[in-house]
């Protein structure tokens, strides 16, 4: 056995121990605590899958912003003594046993059908490899992302505008105090954020030929606008601000625009070869700043300024 | 160049021994404000280790000046952040662990 | 063994991990964490087996960052919807998922 | 250059993303009327998309120029088709009753989210690609949990959240299945799948086949995995609640039917006892809850878990021909007209009366004689009276299942019809009782727009029964 295949067996357990602790560890504190750290040991994992682009998605989105929610939520969650649930009755416990037997056996069915797989008939690395030249980018990653499957990634920026106006609907929980202006946070965030906005604006740089784009870049920006909001130097955005809807439905809608116009040639997401770089680039960064302010808008987009009360409920009910 | 390498190999290791060292701090000592020293002060010194030594290997200039670079950000955002959390704390009414009297 | 069957074959169990965990668990901000693990398991899958011979291949890890992105939208709103019932009602579980309201409460 | 500029499939898609993204960057209640103007154009699209594969048989677009398996193909057959005009016509009319249910502030989301909700049900209707589809089950999942949460009461948010977490689990579970088709044959594309995969295949594929099936019926809420469905569509504001009731639970169903018909065409005759007994169990108890329960919307929404029922009677009978796939497809459009109609007009009858009770109905006939009358309308469809669209369908399942053999099936789906008379009777009963309450609620007049869309749906779910040729020739192309 060498040496990187026993590290790799390494993460593997140390993977399955996080994930198992995130379950099982009796405080819920714990549980995200641990959760972050499986997302920590994740990146690893896709660093060593040679996945350079989603280790630092994992880190930045996965661990990062996703660890940052949590946590938030976390501490709303737990401000009051919530009732516990009834007590485990016999049958409860009998649906846990069969549950947990069926996902053990179906977990071991799994690991048994992948390893005796023989490979697979088509092979798109080589496709992607043909045609990387006609992209438009030389990183395969990103010609996959903004060009070959293009459309995905149009209909998953739409999820994530989805998700916010989902949150927007259930209505935005209250805003969080923020840690004290004394602190030494807001000289880090003072001195971070330029930083972190040269960080992104080489990532999205980068993406056209090496790891990196605008999702990763949009992930440090928004951890930027977390950070000043942490620190106090950037207040919260209410419901009804415009700004940032105006930056969130911008992006989006720069890219369907694209996307449409490339109709006359020929087909939806259909770059001219000898245009494809410049266009990429256009969406790339309509997209880092809609994403950014997308994704900073989950923890920044709050009911209240200050440390308002709870709103009441939004909607009348149907019935008295 | 074997003498690079030596070298190279010696720093790292030498990062590995302070995370090490960090790692049991951080599971042993007895309280938050002890257990952010072991962390703030070995891993960061591991860690300066590690890169260097990573830093020697390097392909290009540029990439060793990236790596170098890790450096400086990850010391201020664990000053940064050790600050706050240890401020948490005593804010909580957390009091700092003595040495219990003989 | 590959590295990427390997951690395919750790992806399978995460993924099994995360199921048991939303159907089992109680606390909310628990089962959200168990969707996040399901997915991973997942995402690992989807990466490791494509990768089982070593070569890498993009089309895989594209949609895993698709599938990273959605993931942390959808945590976003289920977070949202938790800390609304929790201020609504000061409860931070719901049931187990098989247990429902009847048709007369 | 108008020539590829016009594609109405693409416009489909890109249409309610454009009017959802602008009515969220508009603000809080703004939209509806540039909902309703789109939807009308999409309704348009359809038609011309359903006219142009009449003539020319199915459409498909290479999105990005970039032919399969490195792209992503749109593909446009007669079942997407059907399911698209369904899609734009139910939405469009519902749009109009929304606009005049929701007072300003009572919803203010809720034009953007119905407008993702519809992108995603259209893309979904479209793609041909299984990880793209991924993406779409997402879109369409988000988008209808968000609608339920919007009415915000603590009732409607643990609806909303029971609903988010089934259907994250399911898409969870069709995701790992995707990841195993990848990973077995190297391509998620589902026409090369369809050719790829053999009756030899691996031992994975078959997992896969289980995982996302059982992901999607989860998602279709099919018995015994249903228990998310009633307390969200029976909570949810009644025009949500017609959206998820009549499109929702179809879009995934369509995905069953799509892999069950494509990729693992080879497969799943072997298990396809399964989802028709799950369906009997649906029809048998939705059909009885249906009757005990005493909330009029709950009523309606244990009838949808029993009418979903009847989708998954087809599937051991569609081996041999096309009429098994005729009588769920025409069942999956009776349905979603009927159930329409029943919920806007339930939400119309609770909101004069003030009472969500089944006995709030009481005596309600002569006040509302639209609204109950298409309640009983739309009823007759769900009881499959002639000569309406519901008839048709289980007419032409019973008479598929006799002439096999299976005669179970037709006799669930007889037995059925009689449990769906008992339901729908026990309202219509009270509705035309006098009302002894009658005096003491002010009679209100609802607006027009809330009467007649609900009329309009269940006079068009009667219809079906009398102009169902057009349906049914279109889906003379799709293999089954």
């Amino acid at each position: 056995m060498n040496l990187a295949l026993a590290f790799d067996v390494l993460l593997a357990a140390a993977l399955l121990w996080s994930a198992w602790r995130t379950l099982s560890t009796a405080q819920i504190d714990r549980a995200v605590v641990m959760f972050i750290v499986f997302g920590l040991l994740l990146t690893l994992a896709w660093a060593r899958l040679a996945a350079p682009d989603i280790a630092l998605a994992e880190a930045a989105i996965g661990a990062g912003l996703t660890g940052a929610l949590l946590l938030d939520g976390l501490a709303a969650l737990k401000r009051t003594d919530a009732r516990r649930p009834a007590r485990r009755t016999a049958g409860k416990v009998m649906v846990r046993i069969a549950v947990i037997s069926v996902l053990g056996l179906l977990a071991g069915t799994l690991v048994t059908a992948l390893i005796s797989l023989p490979p697979a008939p088509i092979r798109l690395p080589a496709a992607v490899a043909g045609d990387l030249a006609n992209s438009g980018v030389s990183h395969p990653v990103t010609a996959v992302l903004l060009n070959f499957r293009g459309y995905d990634t149009l209909l998953e920026v739409a999820v994530l505008l989805l998700a916010l106006v989902g949150m927007l609907a259930v209505g935005l929980p209250p805003a969080h105090p923020g840690i004290s202006r004394n602190s030494m946070l807001p000289t880090l965030a003072r001195y971070a954020l330029p930083l972190m906005v040269l960080a992104a604006v080489y990532l999205l740089w980068a993406g056209a030929h090496r790891p990196g784009g605008a999702f990763q870049a949009a992930a440090v920006l928004a951890a930027g606008g977390v950070l000043l909001n942490l620190s106090r130097l950037q207040a919260h955005w209410l419901p009804a601000s415009r700004a940032p809807r105006l930056a969130i439905a911008g992006g989006f809608l720069l890219f369907l625009a694209i996307a449409a116009a490339l109709l006359a040639h020929g087909g939806l997401l259909r770059y001219p070869p000898e245009q494809a770089g410049l266009l990429i680039v256009l969406i790339e960064s309509g997209l880092t700043v809609s994403l950014a302010v997308n994704l900073a808008a989950f923890f920044l987009l709050r009911s209240t300024p200050e440390n308002g009360q709870i709103p009441p409920a939004t909607a009348p009910r149907e019935s008295p | 160049m074997p003498l690079l390498d030596l070298l190279s190999g010696s720093l790292l290791l030498c990062g590995a021994f302070f995370f090490f060292a960090g790692t049991i701090g951080l599971l042993r000592f007895p309280d938050v404000y002890t257990r952010l020293h072991a962390l703030a002060k070995a891993d960061n010194l591991g860690l300066g280790c590690i890169l260097a030594g990573l830093a020697l290997q390097a392909d290009s200039m540029a990439l060793a000046l990236k790596l170098l670079a890790i450096w400086p950000l990850a010391l201020i955002a664990s000053a940064a952040v050790g600050y706050t959390i240890a401020r948490r704390a005593d804010r909580l009414g957390i009091v700092p662990w003595e040495k219990p009297k003989p | 063994m590959s590295s990427g069957l390997l951690y395919a074959a750790t992806g399978c169990v995460i993924f099994a991990l995360g199921l048991g965990g939303v159907m089992l668990l109680d606390h909310l901000l628990r089962r959200i964490l168990a969707f996040n693990l399901m997915g991973s398991g997942a995402f690992l899958v989807l990466v490791g087996l494509a990768q089982r011979d070593g070569t890498p291949d993009p089309v895989p890890q594209a949609m895993v960052l698709t599938g990273i992105v959605v993931a942390v939208a959808a945590t976003a709103l289920a977070l949202t919807l938790a800390r609304r019932w929790h201020a609504l009602t000061g409860r931070d579980e719901i049931g187990a998922a098989g247990k429902q309201r009847g048709p007369d409460d | 250059m108008t020539d590829t500029f016009f594609v109405p499939l693409v416009w489909l898609i890109l249409l309610p993303l454009l009017w959802a993204t602008l009515a969220f960057m508009r603000g809080p209640d703004r939209g509806g009327r540039l909902a309703i103007a789109g939807l009308a154009a999409q309704l348009a699209l359809a038609s011309v998309l359903a006219g142009d594969i009449a003539v020319h048989g199915p459409r498909n677009h290479v999105v990005g120029g970039w032919p399969e398996p490195l792209g992503i193909a749109l593909v446009a057959d007669g079942l997407s088709a059907v399911m698209l005009l369904l899609t734009q016509g139910v939405t469009l009319v519902l749009a109009i009753y929304a606009r005049s249910y929701f007072k300003p502030g009572a919803s203010p989301w809720f034009w953007p989210l119905a407008g993702f909700l519809v992108a995603g049900m259209n893309a979904l209707f479209l793609s041909g690609d299984l990880f793209n589809l991924y993406v779409t089950l997402e879109l369409v999942g988000l988008a209808a949990v968000g609608l339920v949460a919007a009415g915000g009461t603590a009732e409607q948010i643990a609806a909303a959240l029971r609903y988010l977490l089934a259907t994250l689990v399911g898409s969870g579970a069709y995701l790992f299945g995707v990841a195993l088709l990848y990973g077995s044959y190297g391509t998620v594309s589902a026409s090369l799948l369809g050719e790829l995969v053999g009756n030899d295949a691996p031992l994975a594929v078959w997992l896969a086949g289980g995982l996302m099936l059982g992901g999607l019926l989860l998602k279709t809420a099919l018995f015994p995995l249903h228990f998310w469905l009633p307390p969200a569509h029976g909570g949810a504001p009644a025009p949500v609640s017609a959206l998820l009731s009549a499109l929702v639970v179809k879009a995934s169903f369509f995905l069953i039917l799509r892999l069950w018909l494509g990729p693992f065409a080879s497969l799943a005759p072997q298990i396809a006892w399964l989802p028709a007994l799950l369906g009997a169990s649906a029809i048998l108890w939705g059909s009885w809850m249906a009757i005990k329960t005493d909330r009029l919307k709950m009523l309606v929404a244990y009838s949808t878990v029993a009418q979903i029922g009847y989708l998954f009677l087809i599937f051991p009978l569609l081996g041999s021909g096309k009429l098994a796939l005729q009588a769920g497809v025409l069942h999956v459009v009776a349905h979603g007209l009927a159930k329409a109609a029943m919920f806007i007009a339930a939400g119309t009858l609770i909101k004069i009366s003030g009472n969500e009770r089944v006995l709030g109905v009481t005596g309600t006939a002569d006040r509302l004689p639209v609204t109950v009358f298409a309640f009983a309308l739309a009823g007759v469809s769900l009881m499959g009276l002639p000569p309406s669209g519901g008839f048709l369908a289980k007419w032409l399942l019973i008479s598929t299942a006799l002439a096999q053999g299976q005669v179970w099936i037709a006799g669930v789906a007889i037995g059925g019809g009689l449990l769906a008379a008992v339901y729908v009777f026990r309202v219509l009963r009270l509705a035309f009782r006098f009302s002894t309450a009658g005096d003491t609620i002010p009679p209100a007049r609802p607006a027009a727009q809330l009467e007649w869309t609900a009329f309009a749906l269940a006079a068009a779910s009667i219809a079906l029964g009398l102009f169902a040729m057009p349906v049914v020739s279109l889906l003379e192309g799709v293999a089954p």
